[in-house]
């Protein structure tokens, strides 16, 4: 039984229908890319599986229950972690309290109001501003990090849920070559225990760190399968050729 | 059937005058994010200034046309002397046009004394239509309102200034960034929106007599209307003044005006909760 | 430094309120041609270039744009004298049409048909024309920004990273275009892509926390040792 | 400004100021497209952030010299000031509870007097109709009324499908002040327009409150001990997500916060607060009247709050302190255009101090707190 | 005489000869300074400062000097009650009289009488049913504005009454005595009606008028909403179809507030109207005394309690005088009695044990923007309160 799966997901904006009938399943400690041209849906689909949008039809499961019915929180307490594609930290507080904020999320309301898990966490968040270098401007407010620097802290922050399930909506934009590389590095030791559905541009990254693959074109699956299985198709090679 | 179109007369002549009161608190709302405490000031400005023209012998209808002008630079000033440093802060930006508008009332309180002042309508009496009388001026405000939301409409919908307003109120820097001058369209979409209050208290001065909570008075009635349109929009809070204008015209004819006078607002704000967009959604300018 | 500079910038301090950003820069622009800024995350690249566009006001130092001191100028003027700019983030208008975001773009553009050419370019766009630019995909919104400056027919264009979240397909695209473009502009791009970055630049500066770290003709750049280093986070 | 709809989540204003129009969020759900900028004004957040850095806090200082010159102050003032500075005080509870939703929370709970009022009504009907005045049952009273009456009008303005702007959370709470100011008018149960007059002394056993030093002291005593549990809470870690809320209501559901329900909790906590105020106000002045639950009081409680500088909890008793005390002295000497000259000071100290008067000695960095342990080095801001 | 001194406090008229014996004798004034009725309140501190200045001019109370200490309750009633603990806990007044809104009332008596224990006059024509010990009322009750004022208009006017009305007390409690008299009169209210304060569209009222054929409109609507009220009925035809006006608040303040055109034939009922010092010579020095003072806005009218203020501080002084001291208990006990030959409109007098008073009560009709009187009280018409 994989972790995720999502079925037949088709959302339609006015006239537009930007799904139509797309899939995904991940599995169990799997890194999963998501691939295709601008406006092929990856965002709306990975929002649909998130939370963030409802899907006109179709059907997501996760861990064995159905979650289509379920709101943001829930899902997000049943384990699944969204890095949007468009950063939004929060901005006035300082980058230890933006991950704080991310870590305690599950602690019951009874810890949070008499701050019992302060200390408890506080090696945690050290260790992820450490890990994505950004442990000297701890105590800077988010909103003064640079574009590429808040796109780290997005990452640790959505790490920070220990989350089944991470989804990332491009998580590397804006970053340079060594870069990238360094955030693939900080990703695989989470496989242990988490798998992660990732939307990016970069082909050389995807393949670096993804097991699987799924194309979308103009909201369809194109085709899913191993990362040599994908390389080797024909139609998705086409549309890497298609132009705009 | 006489006493119908009476009914649907005066309904609809009450609707367009909140209709006019709102508009200039829309565009200020919608273009530039700023929910204007003063606006009801304006309002009050412009009939003062009828009143004044009036009080020193010129003809009313001079006064009114005087009005939009009038209120429509102070608006200017007032912007880019106090409004401007709010723009990045709503909430500061409610609180310092309270301040505003307190100024501004009190202020006309004392100039005129508290009083309850009369101003004749330019175009007096009734329209006689058989057993029905409706009032000529009330009539003429109804055209007015038409004419200007007309006007509006196309300004803000097909010029180019329309475009640069909402441009510049939508993302300023990006707008600088295309090469529109902010600080001139953020000042002249604030002078036109109080230049329509000014309209609209010159044109409703004969109506409700000049007192200094005049403008005051349609003000939450503004602020709900422009949510029940939804924000954003330029159609949006006309759509939502007609509504609450009419409904609170309309319901005393069926209820106790007490129970109406809660209703209207238990029925605006049950409305957006369901509907919490407003109105009008992604349509129109 | 290249020899004709069309924007100068010289002993270029900047920054958000007290904290500065960038210290003494001093950066050329050619006539024509492209020019490419690197640096690792948060090197001050895009503060760079808001100070050149004049969102943010340099502390120290001073801006030659076409032989005249901007640095005072506010930035609709910079703007209209010339220079275009695709910012990294919030770059377009986020809930107006997509029309009205290119109709924005050609306020101070007498030629019709530019429109068009943008259209042929991005044919995308023209399939989105009504939709609010807010709700355009991430790669589609960049496309709308870079079309959008490129309307005001500018003098110089400034992009910040163009090509984040862009298909292959069509980053080759807006690499040709760009490319074309440097023959008769001048064109200042920042880019991770460093291979697109240099075959658009014809020269490169590395910046490295707010200094010029290295700067040079673009296969010098791509050839120095040091370059890795400065771009290694 | 089509299709706000299409709107969407803004990015929060960095100075935390919630957009009353970026509310448009209403219907937007989150990450769709946060394209939404600030506005003129240069971000707040590029204002210094060393200044709380530098090792000493500012808060704790400004605290303890309130409480000083509230201590003695029984002791230089004439006896009718001492009766004015209670009412001053019991005031400041109520900006208080204002201070926790908006400041803190980013609710922009634009009725707050309608729990403040409700408890106020509550408590003088029990003392009318059921000779109630002992403080062990008028104080519980208050507050359970307070409590109950937000937890309703919570319950309908901040639950459910959606997550509610800030607009409407702001038009809801006024239309709600507005509907029971509106209503007590019309009730003559209530008293009506005229409100419940002659309300006897607050009792402790044969005891009776009058007003002056003792009733003083006591609201005193009750105002520090609120102001410390706001203070821990705002403090703790559930401060933390109430900042979060404030900043991004739909980006922390997204970690799994229960968003809603925190809403709803500090609305709570602000009612029942608001409630305990109404209460002990009833008493004090010895009547009750629709004003005290209506829009009247409502913006004046925003006034105190963003004037003294919102989300410091010290700033909401500053503002309340300056704001009746200027508006007494002035309406003293200055009869005639009193209310002109407090617009034009409220106006000027907007103007230049849009974050309140705290700001002048309080730095960004420390208004806005942080939340984890005590940071053992200072950030520097270039690296 | 009189110098006025803005010192630490309140705003006090010293008088301009101290009685070092005794000290003098302090007169508080709450009243609406400003706000939306400071046109009324400013009158009555005009009227107590006039009437202050007159008695000490005539040699003081009691050989005693008074001095006057004017506070403003600014039409908000948590700012009065502050304002009214000045009075009485700083300057610690051996009176107070003012409030004009019942509200305001209900907000300060309990200050002033039961925790201030100070005697309380309040000047303003009101509903009635006041009774607290210590607070007399001087100005006009129901009983005394309808019981002549109804008849007259049924004789003059028709039988169909409607009763427009604000939503407050006041209203509520009027009608409830009109209702009374109209229908002992053999006339007949076609409906009672109330609108929220601010309500400023009569549409729906107006067309039950006309449709019911209402012959009296029996308005207790106040402004805002009463200048369009008035204004709807005219358009609509109802002056010209012969009907009547009538509201027993309209003095000369609020006639300005419609076109004379629109209120023609409007009739009022009150204790007093500037027409009448064509026919009588102390309204006339009066009127000229307080004319040639305060000049300009701030009318001596009957509707903003400016004739109960002057009323009630002269029977105040009455009883003073009587009682020979200047404590509570005595005074009450004299001005529980108290009598003035001479007042605007006519003489007054308390009704003993009944705290409220006498007083002529005149009906006036509006006739191209000023009043006529076409009836009057034969002697003093008694307040029937308490
Ligand atoms: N709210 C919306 N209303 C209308 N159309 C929308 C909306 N959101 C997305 N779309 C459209 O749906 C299509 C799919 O968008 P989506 O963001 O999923 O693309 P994507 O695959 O993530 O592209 P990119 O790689 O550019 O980010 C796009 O064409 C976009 O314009
Ligand atoms: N609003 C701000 N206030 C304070 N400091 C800021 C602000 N914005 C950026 N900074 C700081 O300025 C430095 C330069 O930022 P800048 O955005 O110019 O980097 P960049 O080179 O564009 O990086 P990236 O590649 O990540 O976009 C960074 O250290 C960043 O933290
Ligand atoms: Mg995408
Ligand atoms: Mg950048």
């Amino acid at each position: 039984m994989p972790l995720l799966e999502a079925q037949g997901i088709s959302k339609v904006f006015g006239k537009l229908t930007a799904l139509d009938g797309a899939a995904l399943t991940v599995g169990e400690n799997e890194f999963h890319g998501l691939i295709g041209p601008n406006g092929s849906g990856k965002s709306t689909l990975m929002k649909c599986v998130a939370g963030a949008e409802v899907p006109t039809t179709g059907k997501v499961s996760f861990i064995n229950t159905d979650i289509t019915a379920f709101t943001p929180t829930e899902r997000a307490r049943a384990g699944m972690s969204l890095k949007f594609q468009i950063t939004s930290v929060l901005p006035t507080l300082t980058l230890y309290d933006n991950i704080l904020l991310a870590l305690q999320a599950h602690c019951s309301l009874f810890d949070l109001v008499l701050s019992r898990t302060r200390n408890k966490l506080h090696d945690q968040v050290m260790t992820m501003l450490t890990q994505f270098r950004l442990a000297d401007r701890a105590h800077d407010a988010a909103a003064a990090l640079s574009h590429g620097q808040q796109q780290w802290l997005e990452i640790a922050m959505a790490l920070a849920g220990k989350p089944r399930l991470l989804l990332l909506d491009e998580p590397t934009g804006g970053m340079s070559l060594e870069e990238r590389r360094v955030t693939g590095e900080l990703l695989q030791p989470i496989k242990q225990h988490c798998s992660l559905v990732i939307v990016e541009h970069d082909l050389d990254f995807i393949r670096d760190i993804c097991d699987r693959l799924t194309v979308l074109d103009q909201g369809k699956v194109l085709a899913s399968g191993t990362v040599a299985e994908i390389q080797a198709n024909k139609s998705v090679q086409e549309i890497y050729l298609r132009r705009a | 059937m006489a006493s119908t179109f009476a009914a649907a007369f005066e309904i609809v002549s009450f609707g367009a005058i909140i209709v006019l009161v709102v508009l200039g608190l829309g565009i200020i709302a919608s273009m530039m994010g700023i929910f204007n405490f003063a606006q009801g000031e304006f309002v009050l400005l412009g009939a003062y200034v009828t009143y004044l023209a009036y009080a020193h012998g010129a003809p009313v209808w001079a006064g009114m046309v005087a009005a939009p002008f009038v209120v429509g630079a102070i608006g200017f000033v007032l912007e880019a002397l106090i409004i401007r440093r709010f723009y990045a802060a709503p909430i500061v930006a409610m609180l310092g046009t309270y301040a505003l508008g307190l100024i501004i009332r009190e202020s006309v309180r004392g100039l005129i004394g508290g009083f309850y002042l009369t101003v004749p309508e330019p175009i007096g009496g009734s329209i006689d239509l058989g057993s029905v009388h409706i009032s000529a001026w009330r009539f003429t405000i109804i055209v007015i309102t038409l004419l200007v939301m007309g006007g509006c409409y196309l300004l803000l919908a097909r010029t180019s200034f329309g475009l640069r307003v909402r441009a510049t109120l939508e993302n300023p820097a990006l707008a600088r960034a295309s090469g529109i001058s902010t600080p001139l369209i953020y000042g002249a979409t604030f002078a036109f929106g109080a230049a329509l209050a000014g309209l609209a208290g010159a044109l409703i001065v004969p109506v409700f007599s000049l007192f200094a909570d005049l403008g005051i008075r349609f003000l939450i009635q503004g602020f709900v209307a422009v949510m029940v349109g939804g924000v954003g929009s330029f159609i949006g809070p006309v759509a939502g003044a007609g509504v609450i204008g009419t409904l609170s015209a309309a319901l005393p004819w069926v209820m106790s005006p007490v129970v109406a006078d809660v209703l209207v607002f238990v029925l605006a704000i049950a409305f957006i909760k369901f509907r919490p967009q407003g109105l009008i959604s992604g349509k129109g300018v | 430094m290249p020899e004709q500079t069309f924007l100068d910038i010289r002993h270029l301090d900047a920054g958000y309120g007290r904290s500065q950003v960038l210290f003494d820069v001093n950066i050329g622009i050619p006539w024509r041609g492209g020019v490419a800024v690197l640096g690792r995350n948060g090197a001050g690249k895009t503060t760079l270039m808001k100070t050149i566009v004049g969102e943010l006001t340099c502390s120290q130092g001073e801006l030659f744009f076409d032989g005249r001191d901007i640095t005072r100028r506010r930035t609709e003027e910079r703007v209209r004298s010339g220079i275009g700019y695709v910012p990294q983030e919030h770059s377009v208008f986020a809930r107006l049409s997509v029309r009205d975001n290119l109709a924005v773009g050609s306020l101070f553009n007498s030629d019709s048909s530019a429109v068009d050419r943008v259209l042929t370019i991005f044919p995308k766009l023209g399939q989105r024309l009504d939709q609010p630019a807010g709700t355009l995909s991430g790669g589609e919104r960049k496309m709308l920004a870079i079309g959008r400056a490129m309307l005001g027919n500018p003098k110089l264009l400034l992009l910040d990273e163009p090509t984040e979240g862009v298909w292959i397909g069509v980053i080759e695209e807006i690499t040709e275009r760009l490319i074309e473009l440097a023959k008769s502009i001048s064109v200042v791009i920042v880019e991770q892509h460093l291979d697109l970055a240099l075959r658009v630049a014809d020269y490169a500066y590395v910046l490295d926390r707010g200094r010029v770290a290295l700067q040079g003709g673009a296969s010098e750049v791509r050839s120095d040792p040091e370059l890795l280093r400065y771009l290694a986070p | 400004m089509r299709s706000w709809r299409a709107a969407t989540v803004s990015l929060i204003p960095r100075n935390a100021e919630r957009s009353m129009v970026g509310a448009r969020e209403a219907v937007a759900r989150v990450g769709e497209e946060p394209d939404v900028v600030t506005g003129e004004g240069a971000p707040a957040a590029s204002a210094p952030a060393g200044r709380a850095s530098a090792g000493w806090k500012v808060l704790p200082i400004v605290e303890g010299l309130v409480l000083l010159i509230a201590l003695v102050l029984p002791w230089v003032l004439q006896d009718y000031l001492t009766v004015f500075a209670t009412r001053v005080v019991i005031l400041a509870l109520f900006a208080l509870s204002f201070d926790l939703v908006w400041g803190y929370a980013g609710i922009m709970s634009f009725g707050q007097a309608l729990f403040f009022g409700a408890a106020g009504y509550g408590v003088a009907l029990m003392a009318r109709d059921l000779n109630v005045t002992s403080i062990l049952l008028v104080l519980p009273a208050g507050t359970l009324i307070g409590l109950t009456a937000s937890l309703l009008l919570g319950g309908f303005l901040l639950l459910g499908r959606y997550p509610s702007s800030v607009i409407f959370v702001s038009l809801g709470t006024l239309t709600g002040s507005y509907a029971a100011d509106r209503l007590a008018r019309g009730w003559y149960y209530l008293g009506g327009q005229n409100g419940i007059p002659s309300i006897p002394p607050l009792t402790l056993g044969s005891y009776e409150f009058e007003e002056g030093p003792i009733y003083y002291y006591m609201v005193l005593g009750i105002l520090v001990v609120v102001y410390l549990l706001c203070r821990f809470l705002v403090r703790s870690q559930f401060g933390l997500a109430l900042a979060g809320l404030r900043e991004n209501e739909q980006r922390i559901a997204f970690f799994g916060y229960k968003a809603q329900h925190l809403k709803a909790i500090i609305f709570a906590v602000g009612g029942t607060i608001a409630g305990l105020a109404g209460s002990l106000y009833a008493f004090h002045e010895g009547f009750v009247w629709p004003n005290m639950l209506g829009v009247v009081f409502s913006t004046q409680v925003v006034l105190y709050v963003l004037f003294g500088g919102s989300g410091t909890l010290i700033g909401a008793v500053i503002g309340t302190v300056i704001i009746e005390g200027v508006s007494f002295w002035l309406s003293d000497n200055y009869r005639d255009v009193w209310p002109i000259i407090l617009g034009a000071l409220l106006l000027l100290v907007i103007m230049f101090r849009p974050l309140g008067l705290i700001s002048f000695v309080l730095g960004e960095r420390e208004r806005v707190g942080s939340f984890g342990k005590a940071p053992k080095e200072t950030g520097n801001a270039a690296p | 005489t009189g110098a006025l001194a803005t010192g630490v406090g309140s705003w006090v008229v010293r008088p301009d000869w101290a009685n070092a014996a005794e000290g003098p004798i302090k007169v508080g004034i709450a009243t609406d300074l400003t706000g939306p009725i400071a046109y009324a309140g400013n009158a009555d501190a005009n009227v107590a400062k006039m009437v202050i200045k007159e008695i000490n001019a005539g040699g003081g109370l009691l050989g005693r000097p008074l001095e006057l200490y004017i506070e403003d309750t600014a039409s908000n009633e948590s700012v009065a009650v502050g304002n009214v603990r000045k009075l009485i806990q700083r300057d610690k007044v051996d009176m107070v009289l003012g409030g004009i809104t019942s509200s305001m009332r209900n907000a300060i008596k309990d200050p002033i009488v039961a925790r201030g224990k100070t005697l309380y006059i309040y000047p303003q024509l009101y509903e009635g049913k006041e009774c607290t010990p210590y607070l007399f009322c001087t100005g006009p009750t129901p009983a005394q504005q309808c019981d002549t004022f109804i008849p007259w208009l049924i004789k003059n006017g028709g039988k169909k009454f409607a009763l427009p009305s604000a939503n407050y007390v006041w209203p509520h409690t009027l009608n409830v005595y009109a209702r009374k008299v109209i229908e002992s009169n053999g006339g007949e209210v076609v409906f009672e009606e109330y609108y929220p304060l601010d309500q400023v569209d009569f549409s729906a009222t107006v067309n039950r008028v006309i449709s019911n054929k209402v012959d009296v409109v029996f308005n207790t609507v106040i402004p805002p909403g009463v200048g369009p009220f008035f204004k709807q009925l005219y358009e609509a035809g109802f002056l010209k179809n012969g009907g009547r006006l009538a509201c027993v608040y309209y003095d000369e303040n609020t006639l300005n507030i419609n076109q004379a055109n629109e209120i023609e034939g409007l009739a009022s009922c009150l204790d007093y109207f500037k027409v009448l010092t064509k026919e009588d010579p102390f309204d006339a020095k009066l009127q000229a005394a307080y004319e040639k003072d305060f000049p300009g806005n701030f009318l001596f009218a009957a509707g903003s309690a400016a004739t109960g203020t002057y009323r009630g501080l002269k029977l105040w002084e009455a009883a003073v005088k009587e009682a020979g001291k200047v404590d509570r208990d005595s005074v009450a006990a004299a001005l529980d009695h108290a009598k003035i030959a001479e007042g605007p409109g006519g003489p007054a007098e308390m009704v003993p044990g009944k705290r409220h008073c006498k007083m002529k009560m005149y009906t006036a009709v509006a006739k191209g923007g000023n009043y006529e009187i076409v009836a009057r009280s034969d002697g003093l018409v008694d307040p029937k309160e308490c």
